[in-house]
Formats: structure tokens, C-alpha cells, sequence
């Protein structure tokens, strides 16, 4: 058993720095508890109100988007967002970075990433039938850069092609830029009917808390401490163990029983242990509903021998979902799962006291407010300021380049990996599986049918962060206008985004002015293009030895197609048809 | 002279197997409940010509370079020399 | 003519399937699940393509250990149509009921393109509606799509004419470019390329539908015989 | 009783391994031009209980009905007895 330091040793010795929290915020956390957080108490409070988890600096910008409107059935705050397609049915998508796991261990990082946005789609009770991604790598001369690329390019077909979901669309630009801090970003849609929505709130006191899916290990202890802080210029031993790994067999099975489970009137509430696991599901859970939740760690179905508290609540272990069930109803869950050779236990219990309280060996050994982990962590607007850069930018003539031969431009032009053909990368990936997918990768927008409907739904991710760096306000409506675009040529009216913003350092004046003014475009278009933002993620600190990013937020857009008839490819369709230009 | 070389690759302790607990459980359900647990790794079998240096050095050097991803792998190594040919 | 498609955890495509049956050949289809052992109301048997126990060892190693496979062998003994299509095909090489081996693709790398496979035997079961030598359009999507056998072999699979399709240009490294083979009989056919992904315009190309088509007169013969 | 059970699994002589020949090419490249062949098979660990019958042969059955496709595999076995825990 590992020795823990005392709660008077944490403060002392400042231990929660190591977890990634500030004096002010170790000060906050005993104001709201009354007292010295114990060793697992500052795990839980670190690990929440991590950026990751939080939203701590970027909520403020958050708040700004629009994220209303007649088609948003759910708008952000659940696993992903919802929108009406008529029908009685919905599509229900998110977007979700994978970028620091994916810069130390690329298969296993971008797998884990397919994995989890997939659950936060399945456990809204969405079947998932698309997934796409957003990648960005440094130049292909490096061999750590093309291991990179092409570890994760393997990792995520493995993962969706096991799964059986295609993989659709994405895009991928080369930059110095992203040399040491490669982004991996999912996005996955699914369809619902209106009745199967469910929620990750732990209603009704005396209700059953039940963890279903794969046991519980040592993996990924603060991975979203570890993503939502600077990458250490040394990757230690330790941080190293930070690796999670994905297992897609298990996910399907996981997948296949909750969108069982959604049919069932047992099921109360249910959310994927994602970013800091059995703590964000759980404290998220209960504060959302305004409840209380009690948990007995001697229940949670453990991968390894001995693992203290503090182990448990931070593991990132994969494929794993908590749930509330009617009180009574509990065997019913079990052979649910145990149909489909997956365990599930009841581990805990809905209380009135809004509390988060843990026992172990029959010991209280956490016991903190529910809403002081989520709903009330901190909240910060850092100081923003205009970098030098852009005034210089501005003030230059714009100019044209001579172009002397036009073809041998062409060509060169060609020949940039980000421009060139992506064909290596997208025929990693199974895009056709389920026999929906009517326009594969390679068109402007993937076309996805609805099955049983003369409807399908055109999805895009988009983000020219060139742009974004120059002008970020101005970049900002372009990635949005791009997405738009694309969803409009495939014969689709674009109905909502989801937005993935990967940036440097907030805590840089500098950077905080490029997310505010980046989101103040996507704000601009998706008011001017009526598609609210229905969801999205965040993922900040995405430099290196002082090197940031360029400021990338990722749009992921879906438009509805109301009759098949309407699609259109990017292709050239025959011989003799004429060649318009429209606009400016 | 002539080395045979096998570097034997093992998951860590600490990263699941997938393919590992899939063959155990239906190992299990096979009628051998004996079988706890069965981990894949990987046997990689090298043939080495080489007259000066440390071979043990450079098969390290090799392993980590190339052959083992130290994230998620442990590995060991086995040098056997055979009959120049 | 009823047809049962085998569901093994870690199947994917057999919705697909379904769809073909009910709707497109108006048949009668059930999802069997591995643990099934009585598959005397059917006439047909498909094993759809995924990955069953999520290719652990090798694709199809444990799926072909489930006990509804040693019905499907009986069925497969007695004349019944067989389909293996992606990963249906790796079980059915690791089941024994045909021969040779799925190995990873050359390029070590998944692939999921179109390709061109040629007709190579016309007179089965399962290929009497198509052309010989025709050249039809059908997806692929895997990772361990190599076919490989020994030469003696070979030599029997030509002797036979159990070498149903070839690919035109041989994107795994598959000997002789096999894509598809049947067994001696010709009704218990594995191929690793997806015909169901080919059976709608919508999807590019219709031309797998041909394969499903040439079993219904078949099947209906052989059940009211 | 426990023990501990490793498989050795090689790809038969008469069988191409592209992942071995992408790795010895790969070697080669980097500056090992000793590296004549790398072929990659797979190492399985069991860990198994059992206390009466006969262990080897239940090992030997296991791999042929399981972990070994005799078509174009080879195996060894090797197992070692370990502390009851
Ligand atoms: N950039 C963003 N724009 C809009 N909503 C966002 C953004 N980032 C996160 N959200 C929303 O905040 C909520 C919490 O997201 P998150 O914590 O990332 O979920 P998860 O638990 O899957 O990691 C989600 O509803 C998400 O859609």
C-alpha cells in the first residue's frame, strides 16, 4: 500500500501543485470544504477543475456562442448536443481533442480519442454512424512527425473499423507549427429517435448508481490534469504511465448493450468515464441533477491489485459508463450487460445531501460538495491582449505574387502534403460500413443517409489556422463560412456546429486574445448562418518551450438533406457540361 | 560470424491486452478455466552479420530505435551465436 | 427460403445482410447467434463481415471455436449454401471449411477502396448469375485480406476451379490474386471483398447484387427438392 | 498450482513476412547493414492454474485448437512453475 502524504503535508509541502493546482485554488477548495482536503480530496478537486474538465478559462468565451434555435433539442452541457432532422428523429454529434495523448503514444492516443467521443455520442442513446477527424502535424521531413501521423492515422482506423462505424471525413494540414504539439481531434454523429435522448443527471434519491463495461486499472492517472497543462519538456517514468490504451472488441460490446439499455424505463441517467473517469461522470452527474451521490469503492470492478482511492477516481481507463437506475431494477442491468459479456455492479447510491462521498474499507474517504467539483469550480477571464504581430500584419501592402509559369506553380502547389490528396490516409479507414455513406471522403462534405428516409445529413470539419493566426476574428467567420460552404455544395442546409478550439497558453495575454477574437467570428457566421453551436470541446496549452500553436479551433458542421435527390458531388459529372464560377 | 537474435516484446503490466482477455475468456468458456490470463507479445527472431562492436549494444540500440515502442512495451533479448555460413 | 446470417460479439456488417435478404430478395432472415446450435429452418447460412472477438489472434481464430460452427460445418457437409464475406471468410479458413489462410495485408496497412475483381468461375452456387470472365465493381475494407495457401494447394483450388474471383490489379499481396474461393462442392463460398456494399446505384455500384440473386432460384430448388 | 506458460510463435519458413522485410529494410537504412532478416511471430504468456492432468498436453491442445495456425505457424512451449499465490 502507498503511503499518502497528510493533509497538513499537502498544504505544506505544496503537493497539489504537482496535480496541477494553484496556491489560490488549494485555498479555495479548503474554503469550500471547511478544511484541508485530504490526499484523495485534492486528486478530485485538481483533476475537476482542470481545464479539461472545467472550462476554467475558457467558459467565459463559451458563453458567448449562440446555442439556440427551433432545431437544438440540446444545446451544450450533456455528452454532445442534439438536433431535430423531423421525423421524430435526431442527430446527436461532438467534437473532442486527443492532442497530448496522441503527442506521446500516437496509436493508442488517437485510438482512446475515437473511443471516447464515440461513448459520449452512444450514451446520449444515439446510434453513432459517422466519424471524422481533424489532424494537424508538423512538416513530413521529420521521421518523429511521419511516425506520428502515421501511428495515429492506424489508431484511429482501428478503432472505428473494429467498432464498425465508418469513418467518413476529416482533414489534415502540415505545419512547423504543429511539430511538437500535434492536434488529434474526433468528431462522431448519431441518430436518435426523439424518445431514446437520455441524460447524465443522477435524479431521485435512493436510486442506484451502477459502473458498467471494462475494469478499472492504473492507466491514465491525470490525463486531463496532464492535457490541460504545458507537455513537459522531459516526458518522466511517470508521466509516461499516463498512457491509456483502447480495447474497440469491448467498446462495441459497451455500444451495442447501452443502446439497449436507452430502451429500457429502468435507466434514469447515464454518462461515459471519460477525461478523470469515475470523478467527472459521478460529480457531474449528481450536480447537474442537484443531488448527492455515495459511492463504495470496494464495488468498482478493479484490473489491478491494491489501488488506493486516489488511483481509482483518477484512472482514464477506457470503455467504461456510470449509470442510475430505479431503485430494484439492478439485476435487470446486470443481465443486460451480462448478455453481451460485459460486467456491470452496483457501486453507490443517489443521496439528498448534494454531497460526493466516497468509502473504502468501510471508511468515508472522501466527502466533498457535488457542486464544488463541477458546477462551482473557478472560473477565470485572463487577460487579453493584441500581439505585436497582428498590427504589423495589418499594416502590410497586400500584394500578388508573379506567377510565371502557371502549370509548374500548379503543380508545385500540388505536391504540398496539405494540399495533395489525403487518399492514404482516408483508405486506412472503413467508410462505408452500415451501407449509409452515400459520398465518401474526398468530396467537399461526407454524405451519410438516414436509414429507412429519403433524408441524409452532409458533415464537415474545417479550420484554416493561417488565417486564424493573421486575422483571427476574420479566420474565425471564415472556418465557419468554409464549413458552410461545403455542407451547402453537397446539396445540404447547414444546421448546427460543434467546435474542437486548440490553443496555446491562455495564461499568455497574447493567446487569450486570439481565442476571444476567434470565437467572436464563429459567433458572427453562425448567427449570420443560423447554426448554433451545439456542442464542442476545448483543449488549451498546446505549446512547447514557449512555441504555441497556431490558434486552431476545428468546425464541425452538420447539414440536413431532405431528399436523396439533392446530394451533389464535387466532381466533374461529364463531358460537354458547362463550367460556372458564382460569387465574388 | 553469424548471431541469431530474439528479442522478445511484451505489453506493460499497466496497458491492457484486448486481444489477451478476448483469448481468455473464450479460452474459458472452451473448458479451460484454468487459463487466467494469456498476454500477446511479440518474438522477433534477427539475423545478424557482424564482425567488431558490442552486438548486445547495438541490438538495444535497435530495439529502441525500431523494434519496441517503450511507451507501452517491455522487451528482453537472447544473442546466440551460429556456425558462420 | 429462409436465411440465417451468423452474429458473433464484434460482428459489424450484418445489418447490411439483413437488408439484402428482406429486402431486395424478399426473403426470410434471422440473426443467429454464436451460441446457436440448430440451424435446420434455414437454407442459406452468411456470415457477415466485422470483427468478430475483435480479431483477437487472428481474425475469425475464435469465432470459428463457437459451437454454432460446427453446425454450420454439418450444413455446409450437407449441401447448403455458404457465404463468407471479410471477416465470414477468415472464419470460415479457420473453421477448415475452406482452405488456406487470411494473412495481413502486404502493405501492412488496412484498405478500404473499390476494386475490379474478375468472374473466374461462373458455374457455382453462388456465381451462376454472373458472366465468366466478367469484370465487376466491388469495395474492399480489410486489414488481413492476404490469401495465402501452399502450392500443392493452389494446384488443387485451380484443378477445381474453386478460384471464383481474382482481383484485376492485386491490392494485398494475395497469392494469385485470389479474392474469392469456394470449396470443392461450390456451395460454401469465402471472399474478402464486400458484394453487399455493391448491391444500390446510391452506393456506386450494383454489381455484388448479382452473387446474392444466383443462390434464391437455388436455395428455393434445393429446399422443395 | 501455478504456473507460467510462454508460447513461441514463427512464421513458417515457406511464408512471406512483409513486417519483418519492412523492418530489416528499414534497419538497413538506418545504418545497420548487418541486419540480414528480421521475421516477427508473437510471444503469448499464459498464466495458468491447475492442479491434476496433464499440463503440457492441455498447453499443446490449446494452441492448435487456438493460438496457433499450424497452416503457417510454428510453436515451442515453454512453462516455468511459479509461487501459489
Ligand atoms: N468549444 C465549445 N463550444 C461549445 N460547447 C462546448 C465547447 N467545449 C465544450 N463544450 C460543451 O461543454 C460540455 C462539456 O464538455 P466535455 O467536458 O468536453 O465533455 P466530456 O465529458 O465528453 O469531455 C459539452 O456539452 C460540450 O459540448
Amino acid at each position: 500500500m502507498t503511503h499518502e502524504p497528510t493533509p497538513a503535508q499537502i498544504k505544506e509541502k505544496q503537493i497539489y501543485r504537482e496535480m496541477g493546482m494553484t496556491d489560490e485554488e488549494f485555498a479555495l477548495a479548503e474554503k469550500m470544504l471547511g478544511r484541508t482536503p485530504n490526499y484523495t480530496e485534492t486528486g478530485l478537486f485538481s483533476v475537476m477543475w482542470s481545464e479539461h474538465c472545467s472550462y476554467k478559462n475558457s467558459k467565459a468565451i463559451l458563453k458567448t456562442f449562440p446555442t439556440e434555435g427551433p432545431q437544438v433539442l440540446q444545446g451544450p452541457g450533456e455528452g454532445a448536443g442534439i438536433v431535430d432532422i423531423g421525423d421524430n428523429q435526431a442527430v446527436v454529434f461532438k467534437i473532442e481533442s486527443h492532442n497530448s495523448p496522441s503527442a506521446i503514444e500516437p496509436y493508442e492516443g488517437a485510438a482512446t480519442g475515437v473511443g471516447g467521443i464515440i461513448r459520449d455520442v452512444f450514451s446520449m442513446g444515439a446510434k453513432p454512424i459517422a466519424s471524422l477527424n481533424s489532424l494537424r502535424f508538423g512538416e513530413l521531413d521529420s521521421p518523429r512527425v511521419r511516425y506520428l501521423l502515421e501511428k495515429a492515422v492506424e489508431g484511429i482506423g482501428d478503432y472505428g473499423n473494429k467498432l464498425g462505424v465508418p469513418t467518413v471525413g476529416g482533414e489534415i494540414q502540415f505545419d512547423s507549427a504543429y511539430e511538437a504539439n500535434p492536434l488529434v481531434n474526433a468528431m462522431v454523429v448519431g441518430v436518435i429517435d426523439h424518445q431514446d435522448m437520455q441524460k447524465g443527471q443522477a435524479k431521485g434519491v435512493g436510486n442506484t448508481v451502477m459502473y458498467a463495461g471494462s475494469p478499472t486499472g492504473r492507466d491514465g492517472i491525470h490525463g486531463a490534469t496532464f492535457s490541460s497543462s504545458e507537455l513537459a519538456e522531459e516526458v518522466d517514468q511517470q508521466e509516461r504511465a499516463a498512457v491509456q490504451a483502447g480495447d474497440p472488441f469491448t467498446e462495441k460490446l459497451l455500444m451495442d448493450a447501452c443502446l439497449e439499455l436507452v430502451k429500457s424505463d429502468a435507466l434514469i441517467g447515464i454518462q461515459d468515464m471519460g477525461a478523470a473517469g469515475l470523478t467527472s461522470s459521478a460529480a457531474e452527474m449528481a450536480s447537474k441533477a442537484g443531488s448527492g451521490i455515495e459511492m463504495n469503492l470496494d464495488l468498482i470492478p478493479q484490473r489491478e491489485a491494491d489501488m488506493t482511492p486516489y488511483e481509482m477516481m483518477l484512472s482514464e481507463s477506457q470503455e467504461r459508463m456510470l449509470l442510475v437506475v430505479k431503485k430494484g431494477r439492478e439485476q435487470e442491468i446486470i443481465d443486460l450487460f451480462s448478455r453481451y459479456d460485459l460486467e456491470a455492479v452496483a457501486c453507490g447510491v443517489v443521496t439528498d445531501d448534494k454531497m460526493f462521498r466516497l468509502f473504502h474499507k468501510g471508511k468515508v474517504v472522501a466527502e466533498v460538495p457535488a457542486d464544488a467539483l463541477a458546477e462551482d469550480a473557478p472560473e477565470y477571464h485572463k487577460p487579453s491582449k493584441e500581439p505585436d504581430y497582428f498590427r504589423e500584419f495589418q499594416a502590410m501592402a497586400p500584394e500578388t505574387p508573379e506567377v510565371a509559369d502557371y502549370t509548374e506553380t500548379l503543380a508545385k502547389l500540388l505536391q504540398q502534403p496539405t494540399i495533395a490528396s489525403k487518399e492514404w490516409v482516408y483508405q486506412q479507414f472503413d467508410q462505408q460500413v452500415g451501407n449509409q455513406t452515400i459520398v465518401k471522403p474526398g468530396s467537399d462534405a461526407a454524405v451519410v443517409r438516414i436509414k429507412n428516409t429519403q433524408k441524409a445529413i452532409a458533415i464537415t470539419t474545417d479550420c484554416n489556422a493561417r488565417y486564424i493566426y493573421l486575422d483571427p476574428e476574420t479566420g474565425g467567420k471564415i472556418a465557419v463560412a468554409e464549413a458552410a460552404r461545403n455542407i451547402v455544395c453537397s446539396g445540404a442546409e447547414p444546421l448546427a456546429i460543434t467546435d474542437g478550439l486548440n490553443f496555446g497558453s491562455p495564461e499568455k495575454p497574447e493567446i487569450f486574445w486570439q481565442l476571444e477574437q476567434s470565437a467572436a467570428g464563429i459567433r458572427e457566421a453562425c448567427l449570420a448562418l443560423d447554426s448554433p453551436v451545439i456542442s464542442g470541446n476545448v483543449s488549451l496549452f498546446n505549446e512547447k518551450g514557449g512555441k504555441a500553436i497556431y490558434p486552431t479551433p476545428i468546425i464541425g458542421m452538420v447539414g440536413l438533406i431532405k431528399n436523396l435527390a439533392h446530394v451533389t458531388t464535387q466532381s466533374f459529372q461529364s463531358a460537354g457540361d458547362l463550367i460556372y464560377i458564382i460569387g465574388e | 560470424m553469424t548471431y541469431k537474435v530474439k528479442v522478445f516484446v511484451t505489453l506493460k503490466e499497466s496497458v491492457i491486452d484486448p486481444q489477451g482477455s478476448a483469448a481468455t475468456k473464450a479460452l474459458q468458456k472452451m473448458g479451460y478455466p484454468g487459463v487466467k490470463e494469456v498476454r500477446v507479445g511479440k518474438l522477433m527472431e534477427l539475423q545478424v552479420e557482424e564482425t567488431d562492436g558490442d552486438l548486445s549494444a547495438t541490438i538495444d540500440e535497435i530495439c529502441k530505435k525500431l523494434l519496441v515502442n517503450q511507451e507501452v512495451e517491455d522487451y528482453s533479448i537472447e544473442i546466440e551465436e551460429v556456425a558462420a555460413q | 427460403m429462409k436465411v440465417a446470417i451468423i452474429v458473433f460479439p464484434g460482428t459489424s456488417c450484418e445489418n447490411e445482410m439483413h437488408t439484402i435478404c428482406t429486402h431486395q430478395l424478399k426473403l426470410e432472415a434471422d440473426f443467429v447467434r454464436e451460441y446457436e446450435t440448430n440451424l435446420d429452418d434455414y437454407d442459406a447460412i452468411l456470415l457477415p463481415g466485422g470483427a468478430s472477438y475483435g480479431d483477437a489472434i487472428r481474425p475469425g481464430a475464435i469465432a470459428a471455436l463457437q459451437p454454432v460452427m460446427s453446425t454450420v460445418k454439418k450444413a455446409a457437409e450437407a449441401g447448403k449454401p455458404v457465404l463468407g464475406i471479410g471477416n465470414g471468410f477468415q472464419i470460415l479458413t479457420e473453421a477448415e471449411l475452406l482452405p488456406g489462410v487470411l494473412l495481413k495485408n502486404d502493405q501492412l496497412k488496412f484498405i478500404c477502396a473499390s476494386m475490379k475483381l474478375l468472374v473466374q468461375n461462373n458455374e457455382t452456387l453462388w456465381t451462376k448469375k454472373y458472366e465468366q470472365n466478367e469484370k465487376i465493381s466491388v469495395p474492399i475494407a480489410h486489414g488481413y485480406g492476404r490469401y495465402h495457401c501452399d502450392s500443392e494447394t493452389l494446384q488443387t483450388l485451380k484443378d477445381n476451379r474453386q478460384i471464383l474471383f481474382t482481383y484485376e490489379e492485386n491490392p494485398n499481396g494475395s497469392i494469385e490474386a485470389i479474392a474469392g474461393i469456394s470449396n470443392r462442392a461450390g456451395n460454401v463460398v469465402g471472399m474478402m471483398p464486400h458484394p453487399e456494399r455493391a448491391v444500390e446505384e446510391i452506393l456506386g455500384s450494383v454489381d455484388g447484387s448479382k452473387l446474392f440473386q444466383s443462390i434464391v432460384s437455388d436455395g428455393r430448388q434445393s429446399h422443395d427438392a
